[in-house]
């Protein structure tokens, strides 16, 4: 084959999303322009193809196939929320394409055409939970989330994990608001009433996007404080913050699998790159790039691997697969199509930044099923011959069936 | 600074209650030993690192532990040598030498190593600190240290604690001394005496800590407990009740100053202004630039963004109204279909030139914080001053369109502009003034919003559509219907939130203005009588 | 007749409405200080020809003066009233949501003098108006509409008061008074009128001279005596 | 009686429902009763205790100053506007006050209005079509077809009204009085028992006027008329009955040269010279 | 027949003729054609044309209630979203026991939730006819009670938008919830096959697309049929003076009702065949500033013209697609552009430039269209 490599880029630039989306664009693009300067891929050329599916989930459906029967696209990356995930799936397993997925998200999926190089629940939610529990004695707990699948999930894997650990249900708060909620008044009065019942209280949020500007500062107004009832984020990262007044916010946490202020050279070397890149001083970075920038470097690798870009043979080869992060270890892809991670939990501080707190001592790899689920607690996903399958059920020894038929379609 | 002598006595303290963990040999170090002792220290040692700090009477040593807890101590890779970190933003970080304070210039983020805090040992300094600060002159300082330390005590310093109520010159630091004294009685030891001492206390501690009794296994600790816990209570529920209150005219006066302008350009014009929220976004937008342009004053800034923000949104309204409105005469529907066009232009101008990202807009420190009713109440500040604004703004509008000739001379251009032409006003420059009137005090809600919410591309579109649903539902082209609607929907979804969830609460206000709009149909101070019908 | 004293002097105008002609080569003189009244049937473009002068229409030619200095087809609507054009429209387009009195009020925008207040002098001629000051304009009464469109035009003070069929659902004595005032103005303000009126007993009683319009042509003109039967049956019966 | 007959036969548009053959019940007189009907718009009593009757096939005349409360009568009458107090019948059977505007105006009740409103977006043809008497519910209307003899109806009355040249044209471009005349057409269209005509001939010529008087009067028998005017000349050549309304009630009543005389009248309405 | 009599007209005949003319050209390119011929039609186009022929319906919905009855409706994604949903439940009950989960009977989402049974409103739509039924029932039944209660009380205007807005404003937030069992945030999707079609083949597609090009000629002329009908003169009287009308003796708000009935159940339709051709059906569609383009698209094509609707929503939809993908970054300053001009240069909309050549070539005063001069919010 000849010709540039098409590599697509599915990220909204225009819409709610494109606040989150619009970096990791870039990111993709200044990939793909460093693998050009270092001589290309399998001696060609990398293109990217970039499209605009503006926030509107039908419209990442419609993206998709545009960028895979029209454009031909080898690779996509793309897509932040769930929701667009899920529109997509269906096309670029008909179509049989690439995706990789660069956001922390609920789990619960795997396919044969899908590489989820963010976090799942095991990789973030859980051990930031272990950490409160056993690093600042928390006992009680309010988890509070934007109303959709991601936290609605989390919430749930949590909430089991909690009482498995022996919390009591009182002790456990679950409130969900809408998206880009913007008056958190009375919730934040809540949690503060939550939390004066005489144990060490946090909150777990997995509220979205534009909606934490408010939530952090009425905490900051209604003068809770991170001593007090320390909040733990999933969905605050570096870009985030820097559209918030981060002084009274010190102290409150995120987990993540990387910060921007992890201390290593290659860290170091992205973040200069990127600002580069951007030609803008005050450029962040945050997880979601890095996980584009495992994802890319995987998927070249892989491709060098199987000296092709066709996606079967790429989809075999890549399993396996490792290569180096940006918070000085490996990241290597699974069979379940997720990646080991590190866990990080970071504490904000007063220049929009997170100093690290803890970590895990090795990374973790990801779990397409959790295990605090009921009904996918049986369940593994393994896209290597011969299983070939994205939802095993080992207690009854046989492949679900959409998978089985995929399976089948595959061969 | 020479060492004061309470901090000898301090000193002592310590020595007394930490016996055993801080060797006399330690207390010998060098400032460089124990900074080095702090950095090395794995997260068992910092405790004892930090009480060292605090007793080596070192002048520096308070800075130190201050710059500790805000994460500001860094140690150089290469030479070992402690800095505080002056400047924390981007890739190069201005850095001052520890032990001499002499500021070393900036220094690659990669070239230093950050030595580690958690809230945990955050918390450890918390009250060391506190604990320094009751020492101080000021009443202020030692009042909102005493508070600090509610919940704060522990075997390290109860005694000096209990020492302090001895000495304190003021009841109020002596209250709060004593409680969260009583705090840690009842925590600990399940005093009785204790309980009775929190029983009237609103602080969420307080409570805190009876609940703990509550749990106890003892009948009579438990019963007094409970007894405390039912008198606080009770103040609680007023005290939740002005608040909810509170929370509904914050949110009300959000929804009115979101709206207002809306209710001149579209309620009194007649234009269906899609781009409104734009107009709102940009008055966000300068009270962010004014910021940029005059850093370290964000009060300043914010100050002068109120003219500036009304400017700019005025001037992007005369823009609008020139370019598009004015060619739209007698055709209000299709103002829809323009403005929609302008505000989708709009969003994507401050996108590309600014930035897609969200900017922060800082809160100046008068405006931060709560104002403290008691220990359940407080109202937050910023709100309180957004409450006043609206008013304010509300106000000067009401005068505007009251007193001088531009409120008549609107209404009477948007009834029949033919006519009002052929009574010489000048239809021209009276749209243009109302055009700018109400886009500027979009700009006006926007340098308010961007004290609460997102300053991004987004702002405008989340107010929107609230603010047609204020406008109409108050009664199209009644200012006062527009002020009474808002803090009316702002109460009402404050006063269900709490037993409905926040979702519910706003389908819940969504229909009641569906069914209230079946009774009223044309909101809540319709035009009666013919004149209504035409 | 000396050209000095011609308070509105129409040469050649031409009016469409998209493709319809509506006015065709229209001359009309209206001579100061007295009451011109144009006449025709219903349709023949009496009210667009008002609508001309006042500006509400463009026209295709032609010329309208004004008080022999100024060129009107020139001026912009607002300024055609500064200029001292008074206009009570057929169909009275009173602001119907302002009160009686902000609807007075409006007329204060394009007084030379500033004045800010009301002239008594509109209350007196229609008292109703005083005792409804605070009523909504759409409120009133057909014929109490009526006086406010005229009360309104007034308050200018003008120069010239054009008036589309004033007497148009209102009660028999006040009409009667309407041409009363209108003889005073003439009289001691040296008002001119420009009145278009159907009712024949009226005209002759108020009138000095007329035009009649049949499909936007100028008939005939001349002294309100030379209005003859002849006339009457040519062009204003069906 | 033949409503039951029209009931059982349900495949046809229902007679009963055309305003022709309404069963307004006239067999105690009069066609129209108002009693003791007060009506105050923020305090002030535009209607007070006002009684009126009109008879079946008569044509009255109603005058009164400017605000005398006439409009603000048929108001209540068609069921725009709800009195305070008193009641309204139609016939001896219906309860005006109970009914719905449409309803009222199904019964038989057409009415003209002061300011000509007519559908300007419409064609004048149309405007007539709509005004037709027929049977107005949804599904009809849906499926109602013009027959030859409706299209023979519209044409006359358009020759009545005297706007065949612009039957095509939308009635939004009429001049004043050509919309009057056209609101006259529909009232004719819509064949209703009775009519109620708010200032028919404002903007007219003399000559139309004789034109409308002739109108009205041959109108009167068959259908019953009530006529609001300012135009003495007009009410003269038409009246047979005159009320006086005055601040909300009646004045006087009686032939025109009876209310012309009395003083009161011509001290409020008519002036010195009428 | 009121149905019927469109059909003897000028412009729906060749309304109809374009549209099925196109529909054979589309077919004819797509099956036989090979695909590397640069006229192919590829099957992504044939689907972006399908989902461009549901717009266009439901515009032509909008265009029945706002341009000749004079309902500015801002929630007619609101229907639209109620037909995808029924569709979308009819699909996900296909699904059966294929889901991830396996569960014969709940859908994925149901299970992931730990939702132990099926919630009583999703019987029966395993059952085509049902679903289908419900397609048009249930945003008829919403229209109607909705309608009922506004109609009565005569909400008029901008009342009515804000309330039509505030009611699909309030079904967003209701089905973005979890609990109501609608799927939450991720809405309907990963459907399998439609009437025993499998919903990922070409052949299906294309089905798809030529049921949607059948609906909307139906649905043009049940429009068409109404507003040429002495409903549709009576619609337009209502528009433009709602009070002369009753005292006409027509009921305004049934007249109101029922048009606004058939519309909604029209745009409910729209939705049904949206759903299976983007794969998607998810609470974003009941937004209210979805409900909003809606209009914008009637309102650029040329308001009260019902083929001006169709041609709006192509067209903007079109420049959606062809923007987002050239110019992915500036799109938005485009598309807002083109709805600045049209309405500045073209005050008809499109729909007003194409009556205008035609009057200069033919010069004939074509069916009477009605141009308002009143609006709705005056
Ligand atoms: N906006 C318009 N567009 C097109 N034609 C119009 C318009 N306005 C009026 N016309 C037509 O122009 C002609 C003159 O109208 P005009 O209103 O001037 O008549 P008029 O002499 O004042 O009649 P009347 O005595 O009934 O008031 C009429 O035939 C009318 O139909
Ligand atoms: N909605 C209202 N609000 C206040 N006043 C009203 C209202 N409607 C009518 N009026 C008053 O009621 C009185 C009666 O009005 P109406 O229109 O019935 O008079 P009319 O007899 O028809 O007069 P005209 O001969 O001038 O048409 C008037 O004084 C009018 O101002
Ligand atoms: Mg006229
Ligand atoms: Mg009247």
């Amino acid at each position: 084959e000849e010709g540039p490599i098409k590599v697509g880029v599915l990220h909204s630039l225009s819409g709610t999303m494109a606040i989150s989306e619009t970096a990791l664009k870039d990111t993709v693009e200044m990939l793909i322009e460093k693998q050009n300067a270092e001589g290309g891929l399998l001696g060609r050329e990398l293109e990217a193809v970039v499209v605009d599916p503006a926030s509107n989930w039908p419209l990442f459906a419609e993206k998709a196939r545009e960028l895979l029967a029209q454009e031909e696209v080898d690779v996509i990356f793309g897509n932040w929320t769930s929701v667009s995930r899920k529109s997509v799936l269906p096309v670029v397993e008909e179509l049989n394409g690439l995706l990789f997925y660069p956001v922390q998200y609920e789990g619960e999926e795997s396919s044969e055409n899908v590489f989820y190089t963010g976090a799942a629940p095991n990789q973030q939610a859980i051990p930031a939970v272990d950490y409160l529990m056993n690093e600042i004695g928390v006992e009680r707990w309010v988890l509070a989330g934007t109303d959709y699948v991601y936290p609605r999930t989390t919430n749930k894997i949590l909430e089991t994990y909690l009482m498995d650990q022996g919390v009591a249900k009182e002790d456990i708060m679950i409130n969900y608001t809408p998206f880009g909620h913007s008056d958190w008044q009375n919730i934040v009065s809540d949690i503060k009433d939550f939390g004066s019942a005489g144990k060490k209280t946090a909150v777990v949020s997995t509220i979205n996007g534009d909606a934490n500007v408010p939530f952090y500062r009425e905490l900051g107004n209604q003068g809770i404080s991170s001593t007090d009832i320390p909040v733990v984020a999933f969905s605050v990262g570096e870009q985030e913050l820097s559209g918030i007044d981060t002084g009274p916010l010190v102290g409150h946490l995120a987990a993540w699998n990387y910060f921007m202020s992890v201390d290593s050279d290659a860290n170091y070397d992205f973040i200069d790159e990127w600002i580069e890149y951007t030609g803008d001083e005050t450029a962040v970075t945050n997880d979601p790039m890095e996980a584009h920038y495992i994802g890319f470097n995987m998927w070249v690798k892989a491709v060098q691997k199987a000296e092709t870009t066709d996606v079967d043979a790429v989809k075999d080869a890549i399993i396996g697969v490792t290569v180096p992060n940006l918070t000085g270890g490996y990241a290597t892809m699974m069979p379940n199509h997720h990646i080991t991670k590190p866990v990080l939990i970071g504490e904000i501080q007063d220049n929009g930044q997170f100093a690290v707190v803890w970590e895990t001592p090795s990374t973790v790899a990801g779990d397409a099923w959790s295990d605090y689920l009921p009904g996918s607690r049986d369940l593994i996903a393994d896209w290597r011959a011969p299983m070939r399958c994205g939802n095993y059920n080992v207690k009854e020894g046989e492949c679900g069936a959409s998978a089985g038929e995929q399976a089948k379609a595959a061969e | 600074m020479s060492i004061p002598r309470w901090l000898t006595f301090f000193l002592m303290v310590l020595l007394m209650t930490t016996a055993g963990t801080v060797s006399a040999q330690q207390q010998d170090q060098t400032p460089e030993a124990l900074l080095e002792q702090l950095a090395d220290a794995s997260p068992r040692d910092t405790e004892a690192a930090i009480k060292a700090i605090a007793t080596s009477g070192h002048e520096r040593a308070r800075a130190w532990l201050e710059a500790y807890g805000n994460n500001r101590i860094s140690q150089v890779e290469a030479t070992g040598r402690i800095v505080i970190v002056l400047n924390n933003r981007g890739r190069d970080w201005e850095v001052a030498d520890a032990l001499t304070g002499e500021n070393l210039g900036e220094m690659s983020r990669r070239d230093l190593d950050r030595i580690a805090i958690n809230n945990a040992v955050r918390r450890q300094l918390a009250g060391v600190l506190a604990m320094l600060d009751l020492f101080a002159k000021d009443v202020a300082v030692r009042e909102a240290a005493a508070l600090d330390l509610l919940g704060k005590v522990d075997d390290a310093i109860v005694e000096e604690v209990t020492a302090r109520i001895e000495e304190e010159p003021d009841a109020g630091v002596r209250n709060r001394l004593e409680e969260a004294l009583a705090i840690y009685q009842v925590e600990e030891q399940g005093s009785l005496d204790a309980i009775e001492v929190l029983s009237g206390s609103l602080h969420p501690r307080a409570r805190a800590a009876l609940n703990s009794a509550v749990a106890s296994e003892d009948p009579a600790r438990k019963a007094a407990a409970e007894q405390a816990l039912a008198s606080i209570q009770q103040k609680l529920r007023l005290n939740n009740a002005a608040e909810t209150l509170y929370f509904g005219l914050s949110l009300g006066s959000v929804l009115v100053l979101a709206a207002i302008g809306l209710a001149i350009t579209f309620g009194v014009m007649g234009v269906i202004n899609m781009a409104h929220g734009e107009l709102i976004m940009l008055g966000a937008y300068t009270t962010w630039g004014m910021q940029q342009l005059l850093p370290g004053q964000p009060g300043l800034a914010l100050i002068l963004s109120i003219p500036a923000g009304f400017l700019v949104a005025a001037l992007a309204g005369i823009a609008i109204e020139r370019s598009v409105i004015q060619f739209l005469k007698g055709r209000p529907l299709e103002t829809l279909l323009a403005t929609f066009g302008v505000s989708l232009i709009l969003q994507q101008l401050v996108r590309t030139v600014i930035s897609p990202l969200n900017r922060t807009v800082v809160t100046p420190e008068w405006m931060s914080g709560s104002l403290v009713i008691n220990d359940a109440l407080s109202l937050t500040l910023n709100r309180m001053y957004v409450i006043g604004f609206a008013l304010l703004v509300f106000t000067a509008l009401m005068l505007i369109m009251r007193r001088t000739r531009l409120g008549l001379e609107v209404r009477a251009v948007t009834q029949n502009r033919a006519m009002a032409r052929s009574m010489g006003i000048k239809a021209t420059r009276v749209d243009i003034m109302t055009f700018a009137l109400g886009s500027g005090v979009a700009g006006l809600a926007g340098v308010a919003l961007s004290q609460l919410t997102n300053v991004g591309p987004n702002l405008g579109q989340n107010y929107i559509i609230d603010s047609f649903m204020v406008v109409v539902f108050g009664g199209v082209g009644n200012l006062w219907g527009t002020l009474v609607a808002g803090l009316t929907l702002g109460t009402i979804n404050q006063l269900l939130e709490p037993w409905a969830g926040a979702v519910l609460a706003k389908i819940i206000v969504l229909v009641f203005i569906i069914l209230f709009i079946q009774k009223r149909p044309k909101g809540l101070f319709p035009q009666k009588g013919r004149a209504a019908e035409g | 007749m000396p050209n000095e004293s011609l308070m509105l002097q129409i040469e050649k105008l031409n009016q469409y409405y998209g493709e319809s002609h509506t006015l065709w080569d229209l001359d009309l003189d209206v001579p100061q200080g007295q009451c011109t009244c144009v006449m025709g049937r219903n349709g023949v473009g009496k009210t667009t020809l008002m609508k001309c002068i006042m500006g509400e229409e463009t026209v295709a030619d032609g010329s309208i003066r004004f008080a022999d200095d100024v060129e009107l087809t020139k001026q912009p609507l607002e300024q055609r009233a500064r200029l001292g054009i008074g206009y009570v429209p057929q169909g009275r387009q009173i602001f119907p949501l302002l009160t009686v009195e902000e609807n007075l009020r409006t007329g204060l925008a394009s007084r030379g003098d500033g004045r800010k207040t009301i002239p008594e002098r509109v209350y007196e001629l229609f008292p109703v108006l005083k005792e409804m000051k605070n009523r909504r304009g759409g409120d009133l009464s057909g014929g109490q509409q009526q006086q406010l469109a005229i009360g309104r035009a007034l308050v200018l003070e003008p120069r010239l008061l054009i008036l589309d069929e004033p007497g148009e659902g209102i009660q028999p004595n006040i009409v009667t008074q309407i041409g009363e005032v209108i003889r005073r103005l003439i009289a001691e303000d040296g008002l001119t009128v420009l009145l278009v009126e159907q009712k024949l007993p009226f005209a002759r009683k108020f009138a000095d001279s007329f035009a009649i319009i049949d499909r936007g042509r100028r008939m005939a003109e001349g002294e309100i005596a030379e209005l003859s039967d002849e006339l009457i049956k040519q062009y204003l019966t069906v | 009686m033949s409503i039951m007959t029209e009931l059982a036969a349900r495949d046809r548009v229902f007679n009963f429902l055309t305003p022709t053959d309404s069963p307004v019940d006239v067999r105690h007189g009069p066609i129209l009763y108002l009693e003791d009907v007060n009506v105050s718009f923020d305090g002030f009593r535009a209607i007070n205790n006002l009684n009126l009757t009109i008879d079946d096939g008569e044509l009255r005349c109603i005058i009164g100053p400017n605000g005398a409360g006439k409009t603000t009568m048929m108001d209540i009458i068609t069921g725009k506007t709800a009195p305070d107090t008193g009641s309204v019948w139609f016939g001896s059977r219906h309860n005006l006050l109970t009914m719905s505007e449409p309803d009222i105006a199904s019964l038989g009740i057409g009415r003209k209005f002061q300011k000509p409103t007519v559908f300007e977006a419409l064609t004048v043809f149309e405007n007539l079509e709509l005004a037709m008497a027929a049977d107005k519910r949804v599904f009809p209307t849906l499926t109602a077809q013009m027959k030859p003899k409706h299209r023979e109806r519209i044409e006359e009355v358009l020759e009545t009204i005297n706007l065949q040249d612009l039957r095509d044209r939308p009635a939004g471009i009429l001049s004043h009085g050509q919309k009057q005349w056209l609101e006259i057409g529909m009232l004719l269209m819509q064949k209703p028992r009775l009519l109620l005509v708010d200032e028919p001939v404002a903007g007219m010529t003399e000559q139309e006027m004789e034109r409308t008087a002739e109108l009205l009067t041959s109108l009167a028998g068959k259908q019953s008329v009530v006529v609001v005017e300012h135009d003495m000349g007009f009410v003269r050549s038409i009246a047979r009955k005159v009320t006086v309304l005055h601040q909300g009630s009646v004045l006087a009543e009686g032939s025109m040269d009876q209310v012309s005389n009395d003083p009161e009248v011509i001290k409020v309405y008519l002036g010195e010279e009428a | 027949m009121w149905l019927t009599r469109p059909l003897q007209e000028r412009s729906t005949q060749l309304f109809l003729g374009i549209l099925f003319f196109a529909l054979i050209v589309v077919t004819v390119l797509h099956l036989a054609l090979p695909e590397g011929n640069p006229l192919h039609v590829s099957a992504y186009t044939v689907t972006l044309l399908g989902k461009y022929l549901c717009y266009a319906l439901l515009a032509v919905a909008v265009d029945l209630v706002w341009g000749y009855l004079g309902i500015l409706s801002l929630g007619h994604g609101a229907f639209f979203a109620l037909g995808g949903y029924a569709m979308g439940m009819y699909l996900m009950r296909q699904i059966g026991d294929r889901g991830t989960y396996g569960d014969p009977i709940l859908p994925d989402f149901m299970v992931f939730l730990n939702w132990q049974e099926l919630p009583w409103y999703w019987y029966g739509f395993d059952m085509a006819w049902f679903a289908f039924a419900m397609v048009l029932l249930a945003p008829g039944a919403l229209a109607l009670v909705f309608g009922w209660l506004a109609f009565r009380s005569r909400v008029t205007g901008v009342y009515l938008s804000i309330i039509t807005q505030a009611l699909t404003f309030a079904l967003m937030l209701a089905f973005f919830r979890n609990e109501m069992g609608f799927g939450g945030n991720n809405g309907l999707t990963d459907f399998r096959d439609i009437l025993g079609f499998n919903l990922r083949t070409d052949a299906t597609r294309l089905g798809l697309f030529i049921a949607t090009g059948i609906a909307l000629a139906i649905g043009y002329v049940v429009c068409r049929g109404i507003v040429t009908s002495k409903l549709g003169r009576v619609s337009v009287a209502c528009r433009d003076a709602e009070a002369r009308t009753r005292f006409l003796g027509y009921r305004v708000e049934r007249v109101q009702l029922f048009v606004f009935v058939v519309s909604a159940m029209l745009a409910g339709v729209a939705g049904a065949l949206y759903v299976p051709q983007v794969g998607i059906i998810n609470p974003s569609e009941f937004s209210p500033i979805f409900s909003i383009e809606i209009v914008v698209w009637v309102a650029l094509g040329g308001r009260a013209t019902l083929y001006g609707a169709v041609i709006g929503a192509i067209l903007v939809n079109y420049a959606k697609t062809v923007f987002t993908g050239v110019m992915p970054d500036a799109w938005l300053f485009a598309l807002g552009a083109l709805f600045v001009l049209v309405t500045v240069f073209l005050p008809q909309g499109i729909a007003g430039l194409l009556r205008k050549r035609r009057k200069s070539t033919d010069d004939g005063s074509g069916p009477s269209e009605s141009s308002s001069t009143s609006e709705a919010t005056a």
